[in-house]
């Protein structure tokens, strides 16, 4: 589905957005004025300390928030014009999501959980089969296909979170903090199995990180500091 | 940090889930509230009615007199005895009773006539205000007689029509004069719609030759509160020689009839009792088992098993304090109006309805009482610290390391 | 109310169409036809004794046949010139105070008559003792110092009496009433009615008291005493109309 | 995967929540089983009991008969409409009867009271309380010349026993006065002072012979039905019949007013406490629903940021509590059932420690609190609590789809 952009032309385009919150009696200026570009086969790194605004960026991005100001289009829409249906669809279709934990559907097993948006998608069952037998491979999770959330280690549990954002092949997939909640071991290892994803198959990551590791990989880092953009650099 | 402080500070932290639990506990209670108005109020209607009507709270008779009706069996010192009631502030009223044979175009009836004190009977009770047609006795009109609704059909008489009453009187000779209609009631019990012709007393006297002494004193309790048996033996101790009784003993029937409305309806609020504890019930488990995963962190960094059940304790005491008072608050106005405006029926009852004889008003109205108002509150918070023990045992002693995980 | 003393008096007791024995039925006859010709004329004095009161009345009455009977309060003043006709199976009441005439309903059948002893129901039921009961002698001889025969009434099997049995007393010569005496089912007395003051009325000796006294209230009584009394007089169908009531009144 | 399937998964996971919510439902069901049930038992046994004593669910008597019930007022085609009216099939049974007022005699007193006519040969226990609550002796025979049955308190009254002779006296056809004797065969004792002091049950040929009627002449006719609450449908269908023409067909709402006003008064206080306890179910249930989608925010959240519409999420709620509602009727029918039997079989007994000189005897009021239902009524119990429990549902589902997904994402 990628072969018809160009290179060069943003999976996500985001044009001076800002975003306040209200915490308590305290204005945070989680996003101030950013403007920023995502293009296909990045494998990009927000950087920065906690509370930098990397989540809120990441959330906005993804539909999840709106902006008090600027726009987010991801493949040349703007998500302010969409609907709550079709920003679902948005999400449903081109974004792939990976959150630090918890973040799989407690009462499904790993092929119900990474075939989730599929069925969402009215994709045919075959094909959904071979597809998320696949994915689930790709991410090392085979022969687990059976085991609920609360049978496998966080680790595994990411793994799968990671094959449910892929499997819908999407334009971008929105990682947050994917590997906080793990040990560095298998931190490596998610990351290589997401860099190899990026590499072979050229899926667009974006990650939220402060850790090194993270870092290291990425082809892009993006730099954040209070809520701005304090510097973008590739690899 | 004090226990108190703390309590406070989770209640309202999460005000969705404070709301959510308080107001679902409120809305139960405030229901109970109305419920135990209304059947209050039905038993409570039910016997100010029966009582209003006709009979009264207490009746004096001259002893065997409700056995066997003898126009000789007299109470002698009438005017003592309303002037020693009217001391303790009893209303009361004499009446005077007869049999006879109301005649008219060719039908007669047996009929029983009614002396009444019409100024005294308006004081005790409301036949006065139940006159389907014409108008209730007044003392220009000594010939004026009202009727009870199937005599009236019987004789087949409409107002200003003429009636000749045979009878014998007190002295052996024959009672006869001419009365004329000036009303007919509407039902009032079957006895008064089937035989009753009220003439004014000094009439009565006059026709059947007794010039004083009464066949019955009717009385009415000072208010709604006083307590009617404890009435009847202040009564009875007033007038040591005749026959005191209650309406719930010259109407046992309908007495039953109200207790047994009365276990009807306790049946009845039980259940729904257990409905109300269901969601008490259900409001604490939601809201502890939700928390498991902060009391699980508060135990890891040291919390005592028993602090935590005292927090959770505080805590649920918190807000069913604030259900209580929402509840009573609305509860205790829902209820109010109904008192005050009633719960209109006769769109599902047309006109008067009558039960075992008796008329009823087809309006009815709640009856706050304050076994109404505080039996609901009372039981919310027993309730709710009962349903709340479980949860609180479980956070008080679960693992930390199972509660951080707890889902 | 009503007062139809010659029927009252005569049909207490009996009448020629017993079928019974000839001699039962000859004597019963006899004191039947004591106050009784085809019509009768009579004044009388009522006089009712009971805890409450005692009054004194006096009547005059007319009969004619079984069916047909009109009597008239002369004193006292207080009820004067209230009369009460007996035509068949009705009876009708005319109320000088308020000038009208009444007809009595069955429901009133059981209600004292005339403040007395006796039921209005009393009055009618007589005539019909002669269907209800049958009589035989039951007793003859000396008592209380008087010959006697005493008949025993038994009723029959159908007759709508309440009476358990009649006993009756007879002087054995004269065939004169002297005690009638009603029991109930249990064939416990319910009343006694004694029959006095010998004198000669109609041209021949017939008791002219009558005493009642109910079982139940032994101190009560009440008591007729015929004053006068003519015998087969000539009265006409239509004294007895209803019509005519008011026109008996003077 | 289906909404279905996830919504079960849902279900069986959160156990205590379903078993709460489920138990929430349940009650409900237990409830209106109880009010509903109670109702239609006493409604039910009060209308039979009061068409049992003596005028029926329908009655069929003169024009003018309820205004003024005199004796010279007759049908007189009474076989032919007896005929017609039992061929219909709603009707159980259609009895004749007169019906008048009386004045009784014994030796020892007279009272006034009320007497009705029948054929014993039509009647029994089942179309007539008194037969029922015959407590002395037997009934009479249909050909009885004599025969009387008696209330306790008259016979209390008058002195009489069995065997004992009474005279009554009345007005016959004509508006003569007559007077008949009877014979006590049997003493019923129906508990309400007002019928047990006042009425006797006479034979109706002897009594036809006595007031002057012809074999084929009667007050009325009363119709017993097998559903009460068809008294109207019963009433219409009878008025059709050629042989009624001329004649008042009425049901029991028009002849015992009293007993219908009574009803109507218990039942709007019945559907007033029905729906105070309907609002009660409902809040336990949107209590449930709504605490259990508050507590899965952030579990919505993350099916929202995957791509899941707030439509679609709004129906895996409402499917679930379609579920949910669905178990809680099972719930409620297990739980139910036995309370339900309990109350049909045996039912609380309300004169219990109210003394001893209670005895209702099954009139009018009945002292048991029992519960009977109509099929209908189940229909109509099952299917409100479970629209109930769908419309309690509703706003937490809709809450669940409108909740932005960073809410719920931001409550982990």
């Amino acid at each position: 589905m990628s072969d018809a952009l160009a290179k060069d032309q943003p999976i996500v385009r985001l044009s001076h957005i800002s975003k306040t919150y209200q915490q308590g009696k305290v204005q945070v200026h989680a996003v101030n004025d950013v403007s920023l570009d995502i293009t296909q086969g990045d494998f990009a790194a927000l950087c920065g300390p906690s509370g930098s605004g990397k989540t809120s960026l990441l959330n906005l991005i993804g539909g999840l928030d709106v902006p008090d100001a600027g726009s987010v289009w991801i493949d040349n829409v703007n998500l302010a014009t969409l609907s709550h249906a079709k920003l679902a669809e948005v999400r449903k279709n081109r974004i792939g999501f990976v959150f630090q934990a918890y973040n799989l559907i407690p009462v499904m097993t790993a092929y119900e959980n990474a075939a989730f948006v599929l069925d969402l998608q009215d994709i045919d069952e075959a094909e959904k089969y071979q597809r998320v037998m696949q994915v689930l491979k790709d991410v090392g999770l085979e022969g687990l296909e059976q085991r609920r959330p609360d049978e496998m280690s966080g680790g595994q549990q990411q793994r799968v979170a990671i094959a449910r954002a892929i499997v819908t092949r999407p334009a971008i997939v929105l990682a947050d903090e994917p590997t906080a909640n793990v040990d560095s071991e298998t931190a490596k290892s998610l990351l290589n199995m997401m860099a190899a994803l990026n590499e072979q198959q050229g899926i667009t990551f974006l990650f939220s990180t402060h850790d090194q590791h993270v870092m290291d990989k990425a082809k892009r880092i993006i730099q954040v500091h209070d809520g701005k953009i304090a510097d973008d650099e590739r690899k | 940090m004090h226990i108190l402080q703390l309590s406070l500070r989770n209640t309202g932290r999460n005000k969705q889930r404070t709301a959510v639990t308080v107001l679902s506990m409120a809305f139960a209670c405030a229901i109970m509230i109305l419920f135990s108005s209304m059947m209050a109020g039905m038993i409570q209607g039910s016997e100010r009615q029966i009582v209003e009507m006709n009979i009264g709270d207490i009746q004096i008779h001259p002893q065997g007199y409700r056995d066997d009706p003898d126009i000789y069996k007299r109470i002698t010192d009438t005017a003592h005895i309303l002037k020693q009631l009217a001391q303790q502030g009893i209303k009361a009223t004499p009446r005077l009773y007869a049999f006879g044979l109301m005649a008219t175009h060719g039908t007669s009836s047996g009929a029983q006539i009614r002396g009444i004190d019409m100024q005294r009977e308006q004081t005790v009770t409301k036949l006065h205000q139940h006159v389907a047609v014409g108008s209730w006795l007044d003392k220009t009109k000594p010939k004026a007689v009202v009727l009870g609704k199937k005599i009236a059909a019987t004789l087949g008489v409409t107002i200003g029509d003429e009636l000749i009453f045979v009878g014998q009187s007190a002295d052996g000779f024959m009672a006869n004069d001419i009365f004329y209609v000036q009303g007919i009631l509407k039902a009032v019990s079957d006895g008064i719609d089937r035989s009753a012709v009220f003439i004014a007393e000094q009439t009565f006297r006059e026709l059947m030759a007794i010039p004083s002494g009464t066949h019955e004193i009717v009385l009415r309790r000072p208010t709604p509160q006083t307590d009617l048996t404890q009435l009847t033996t202040q009564v009875q101790n007033l007038v040591p020689e005749y026959e005191v009784k209650n309406w719930k003993k010259l109407m046992p029937a309908i007495a039953r009839l109200l207790e047994t409305a009365d276990i009807q309806s306790l049946i009845m609020m039980s259940i729904t009792y257990i409905a109300v504890a269901t969601i008490i019930l259900n409001a604490m488990l939601m809201t502890v088992f939700e928390r498991m995963h902060e009391f699980g962190i508060m135990k890891a960094i040291g919390v005592r098993p028993w602090q935590i059940v005292r927090l959770i304790y505080t805590e649920t005491l918190i807000q069913t304090l604030l259900a209580s008072t929402i509840a009573l608050i609305v509860g205790w106005w829902v209820a109010n109006y109904f008192s005050i405006h009633g719960i209109d029926m006769s769109a599902i009852m047309d006109g008067s309805v009558s039960m075992g004889g008796l008329a009823f008003d087809p309006i009815w109205y709640t009856y706050v009482t304050y076994e109404s108002l505080f039996t609901p509150i009372v039981f919310l918070i027993v309730m709710a610290m009962l349903a709340v023990m479980y949860p609180a045992w479980k956070a008080a002693w679960i693992k930390p390391i199972d509660a951080l995980h707890y889902r | 109310m009503y007062f139809y003393l010659s029927i009252l008096f005569s049909l207490m007791l009996a009448s020629s169409a017993w079928a019974v024995d000839a001699r039962t039925s000859t004597i019963l006859s006899e004191v039947d036809d004591l106050w009784r010709g085809s019509s009768s004329h009579a004044i009388a004095t009522l006089k009712v004794q009971t805890q409450h009161y005692s009054r004194t009345m006096t009547l005059e009455s007319w009969s004619k046949g079984k069916e047909k009977s009109l009597t008239k309060v002369l004193k006292p003043l207080r009820e004067k010139g209230t009369i009460t006709l007996k035509s068949g199976n009705h009876i009708y009441t005319y109320l000088p105070k308020t000038d009208r005439t009444i007809r009595l309903s069955s429901g009133m059948m059981m209600g004292a008559w005339m403040g007395s002893h006796l039921t209005n129901d009393d009055l009618v039921k007589e005539s019909r003792l002669e269907d209800d009961f049958d009589a035989k002698i039951t007793f003859e001889g000396r008592r209380n110092g008087q010959n006697i025969i005493e008949f025993t009434l038994l009723p029959k099997e159908d007759a709508a009496v309440v009476w358990g049995k009649i006993v009756l007393e007879v002087e054995a010569e004269r065939h004169l009433p002297i005690r009638e005496v009603f029991y109930d089912e249990d064939m416990q007395v319910s009343r006694t009615f004694t029959f006095t003051g010998l004198k000669e009325l109609a041209g021949k000796i017939r008791p002219s008291i009558m005493h009642i006294v109910p079982a139940y209230k032994p101190d009560e009584f009440t008591e007729f005493i015929f004053e006068t009394l003519t015998l087969n007089v000539p009265i006409q169908d239509s004294f007895f109309n209803k019509s005519a009531l008011k026109r008996h009144q003077r | 995967m289906k909404l279905n399937q996830l919504a079960f998964r849902n279900i069986f996971r959160r156990k205590r929540r379903t078993f709460i919510t489920a138990f929430s439902v349940a009650f409900g069901v237990m409830l209106s089983v109880t009010f509903t049930g109670t109702g239609d038992y006493t409604y039910t046994n009060m209308i039979d009991t009061g068409a049992k004593m003596g005028m029926g669910h329908v009655t069929i008597e003169p024009l003018e008969y309820q205004n003024k019930p005199t004796l010279d007022k007759r049908l007189q085609k009474t076989n032919e409409i007896l005929q017609q009216t039992r061929a219909l099939d709603a009707i159980a049974s259609a009895v004749p009867r007169i019906m008048g007022q009386a004045m009784f005699a014994s030796a020892n007193k007279n009272v006034g009271g009320a007497f009705i006519a029948i054929n014993p040969e039509l009647e029994s226990a089942n179309n007539n309380l008194f037969i029922k609550s015959l407590v002395e002796g037997k009934m009479f025979t249909s050909d009885s010349k004599r025969g009387i049955v008696v209330g306790s308190k008259l016979a209390k009254k008058l002195r009489l026993k069995l065997g004992k002779k009474l005279v009554y006296t009345t007005t016959d056809v004509h508006g003569e006065i007559i007077s008949h004797i009877a014979r006590v065969t049997g003493i019923f004792h129906a508990g309400v002072d007002a019928i047990d002091g006042n009425m006797v049950l006479m034979p109706l040929k002897s009594t036809q012979h006595a007031l002057g009627y012809t074999a084929d002449e009667v007050s009325l006719i009363a119709v017993l039905i097998h559903d009460q609450r068809q008294a109207n449908l019963a009433r219409d269908l009878i008025r059709t019949l050629p042989s009624v023409q001329g004649y008042a067909v009425l049901s029991w709402h028009e002849t015992q007013p009293d007993l219908a006003g009574m009803i109507a008064m218990d039942k709007s206080m019945n559907y007033i406490s029905q729906i105070l306890v309907g609002l009660l179910i409902a809040a336990g249930i949107f209590n449930t629903m709504l605490m259990g989608v508050l507590e899965r925010k952030h579990e919505f959240g993350m099916m929202m940021a995957v791509g899941l519409s707030p439509s679609t999420l709004f129906r895996l709620v409402m499917v679930e509590c379609f579920w949910l509602a669905l178990l809680g009727l099972m719930l409620g029918i297990i739980i139910t059932a036995p309370w339900y039997y309990f109350l049909y079989h045996y039912g609380i007994d309300l004169s219990a420690g109210m003394g001893n000189d209670f005895t209702y005897g099954g009139v009018l009021i009945d002292p048991l609190f029992k519960a009977r239902l109509f099929p209908e009524s189940i229909m109509f119990i099952l299917g409100s609590v479970f629209t109930l429990a769908m419309l309690a549902g509703a706003y937490p589902a809709w809450k669940a789809g409108r909740t932005p997904p960073i809410e719920s994402l931001k409550t982990i």
